[in-house]
């Protein structure tokens, strides 16, 4: 642990959006099919298929399967995708036969709101869903894919604002309300295996399905993901410190976004 | 078989108010020249039904065309919010906006079974969501084979469907291609629809990936240049992602975009 | 993803005996080739889905391959009867065959059950006719929304689907064209798939019209040029129509039948 | 009336099945679309687009949409019909989003027995379903394309076999057991409008639906039709008489069907 800096021996410095995008797409295995949800985790998956995981299939809910863009899409239905993809369907094709049947290894989604069980929610924050706060974009392809596919990879920038204890909606159903719930409901998917986060990452308690933080990004204190955290948070008896991004993720992660500030997806 | 006419006449002809529209085009081919059309019209209390509302309808809920909003996902896609969209469910800026939400599936299925003649569809989804709690068109559903739980959504049948797309020929065939989205059934689940294209032509060359919708099944088409911007057409023009950030900063004001509204559409 | 294996590799691994077996191809594309290669592995017992059962369910019949037949019309299409179905259903002959009797868009909408991970499919469909009272596979439903009254059909989820195409590249991918039945959803159906190619390719260049199956939605691509015959494939082949005509008197008798399996498919 | 000569002033001699496949091809109004089953209808729909009804769409269940095929189709689904269709698309799409919503004007059936009230039997005849006299094909597209078009043309070689008082089996449901009888089954098109055999052309009755002779073809007497029909058959109580092939239907028809004796689609 070196405290906030985020440089270490041997790496390039990152900035801890870098190190979340390098962690969630290191979590994707080579020659499995991937759901690609909105936002950062596009960034992610791209990044896989340009580095340790070039067989990796994109499937958009664009239409686009096994999309290879040569440029991060700005919008999951860029002219791209449908260009280089295998094949290219219709969107009701998209949920029906590819991904209501269970066919998809890893579904990747984002979240504005993730609880303690990986419940996502994408609707409304605070007052109720008439009269809310904040009226966020909804559903999209999100709760069939949390649904369906075979796991879940969560990736989300954590505060104490995204990090709670109860989400205000249910959108996305991760773990419900614990362990056995996603078998009571009838649903295929394992559900949430992993949440990666800009200060760590965390994977569900097997007993409980609570998630626990199973590793902190380099230069990240477990205190400091606590108070990130707006609930208290299970710790694992040995937490991990992820590997920092190497030299040649982040350029090829600065080549997808732009640089360090670049677009998310 | 369909009238080539001109997008006005289409408009005028076709979208009345109090009507169920659907504007459909997943990030590709959004119809959004007719969606001002539509504003420049006038059309008040309709109910929009749209997968994902994005720029084109933020600017006709904005400019209150808007009763109702059917949809699954309402956002600037690669950017954020939809300002106007906030607003109106948020503050009823213009007028009150009543909310039919519910998930890219359900949406895609429920233009499935209005294609396809069915009063619904059946699929697995909303699950232990609170989706169910707020949107009454998700019900259950038991498999009579298999007394297995699923879930029915109701047909879509919109009064009128808008689409964009590539190509029509002089009959009034259209071909489009690249990402096809949920269009063909949201053509065909209407009682009436509306084509813009790139261009009218003689013979419409097969292109592989390509979507035909026969003459007789479409009502009427406009041949209207550019008509997707900022939205793209494969073959014709590129998404315009610099216009999709501008919105942000046009949108989230409501002098702003009243005076784009007035400069850029009514003028 | 799909291994590139020989015909005989495939059939010899992925069909076993007692299997629900479907062969798939509406007219073009017909998997003659590999339906020989059942009848030679000596395959028995075998659940027949179809939706047209023709020549190459006509001799899989009649070699004995088969315990039941899942179908909607079976006939030799352009000519006639089919006479060794026939004498199956007639005279058990050379052993009973239970039929599961639907119309083709009960199937179709079967198999589309099967591809999307559904256990049934609801349509419009059989009302008035006697076929629910002989199928036990037709229920009624009713519509959650309307109360209207509907059929449901239960999913086809075969053990195995064979198909022909036109294309495999080398890592597995599968390309159609023309006229594509059902057979992208009876492999998406299916617990494994064999398909059949004219040739494997370095590259699928597009085609108008095509259908592309990725590699890991298929098991096995084996590459069997002319394996549709006496069925066509569109950019490689022409329909055999006489030899239609001529199978009508090779099949009418159960001698002929004989000599013409040792002969042709045997030998 | 000629007694059973088939040689009328002005016209070139034709056969009896030639008589009805130009009868039924008169049948098709140019502008409509229609669903064309196996068999005649397919001769009789491709000679009508030939002739007087240029723009009528023809829809395959094998997936053609506007199919305009320059010869005549020996199945359903020969290359020609993709070759030359508006639009080319699946099985389940053809009768799911084309045939079900009732979109198509003229359903053109043919049907191994027929009864009073144009049920159609391709199923089984004689003994039970289990253990039938002869097996037939089955049902096919029909029973749905009898159901949804918005009306039924039925075209069938008449005799006391195949014109039956009632079907050993309903495979699809012309008026069912009379008047209103599609009403109260829900049924949405109007079922059999016209039935067009060798002999001559039939119609329901507006008030019983049971089908009655409304015309006899050149050289027919209504007595014969009688003696080929195993119902006591209704005749109009004006019976007119079918205008004979014209020289130009003839030709037309036998470059179709490669002469008189050719091929029926």
């Amino acid at each position: 642990m070196t405290g906030t800096s985020v440089e270490t021996s041997g790496h390039a410095a990152h900035t801890a959006s870098e190190m979340m995008s390098v962690a969630a797409a290191r979590a994707l295995r080579d020659g499995t099919s991937c759901f690609v949800g909105i936002g950062l985790p596009s960034t992610a998956a791209n990044l896989a298929r340009r580095g340790h995981a070039p067989n990796l299939t994109l499937i958009y809910e664009s239409g686009a399967l096994g999309a290879k863009p040569d440029s991060l899409p700005l919008s999951i239905g860029d002219g791209i995708l449908a260009e280089t993809a295998d094949a290219v369907v219709g969107v009701p094709e998209v949920f029906n036969y590819w991904l209501q049947p269970g066919r998809i290894d890893v579904g990747f989604l984002s979240a504005a709101q993730l609880d303690r069980f990986g419940n996502i929610n994408t609707t409304v924050i605070g007052g109720d869903y008439a009269n809310p706060r904040v009226r966020l974009p909804g559903a999209g392809g999100a709760p069939e894919i949390a649904a369906s596919c075979r796991e879940v990879f969560i990736v989300v920038k954590q505060s104490r604002r995204s990090f709670v204890d109860k989400v205000d909606f249910v959108t996305s159903v991760g773990h419900g309300s614990g362990a056995g719930d996603r078998a009571r409901l009838g649903l295929p998917g394992a559900g949430p295996t992993m949440v990666i986060t800009d200060l760590g990452v965390f994977r569900p308690d097997p007993g409980t399905a609570e998630l626990v933080l199973e590793q902190v990004h380099p230069g990240v204190t477990v205190q400091q993901v606590r108070e990130a955290t707006g609930w208290e948070l299970a710790v694992a008896s040995e937490v991990g410190t992820t590997t920092a991004p190497t030299a040649g993720e982040l350029t090829a992660l600065r080549a997808l976004t732009g640089g360090p500030d670049g677009n998310d997806g | 078989m369909a009238e080539i006419v001109t997008l006005a006449e289409a408009v005028t002809e076709l979208v009345n108010d109090g009507d169920q529209v659907a504007l459909e085009g997943f990030t590709h081919l959004i119809p959004v020249a007719a969606g001002h059309e539509i504003i420049r019209r006038g059309r008040r209390d309709l109910t929009l039904v749209r997968m994902t509302p994005d720029i084109v309808y933020d600017q006709m809920i904005g400019a209150g065309c808007a009763r109702k909003l059917v949809f699954s996902w309402g956002g600037n896609p690669g950017v954020g919010s939809l300002h106007r969209f906030r607003d109106a469910v948020q503050n009823a800026w213009p007028a009150p906006l009543e909310l039919e939400e519910h998930s890219h599936a359900g949406m895609a299925n429920r233009y499935v079974a209005g294609a396809s003649g069915l009063p619904f569809a059946v699929m697995r989804g909303y699950t232990g969501t609170d989706l169910p709690s707020v949107t009454t068109t998700i019900k259950p559903i038991t498999c009579p084979f298999t007394g297995e739980r699923l879930t029915a959504v109701p047909a879509i049948n919109p009064d009128v469907t808008v689409i964009h797309a590539q190509r029509a020929d002089r009959a009034g065939n259209v071909q489009m291609w690249g990402l096809v989205g949920v269009q063909k059934e949201a053509v065909l689940a209407a009682g009436r629809s509306i084509v813009t294209v790139e261009e009218v032509t003689d013979e419409l060359a097969p292109v592989p990936g390509q979507v035909v919708l026969p003459s007789w099944a479409v009502t009427a088409v406009a041949e209207v240049a550019g008509g997707a911007h900022p939205s793209y057409a494969q073959g014709y023009s590129d998404r315009d992602n610099t216009y999709y950030q501008e919105w942000d900063a046009i949108s989230r004001d409501r002098a702003t975009f009243e005076n784009w509204l007035t400069e850029a559409v009514l003028a």
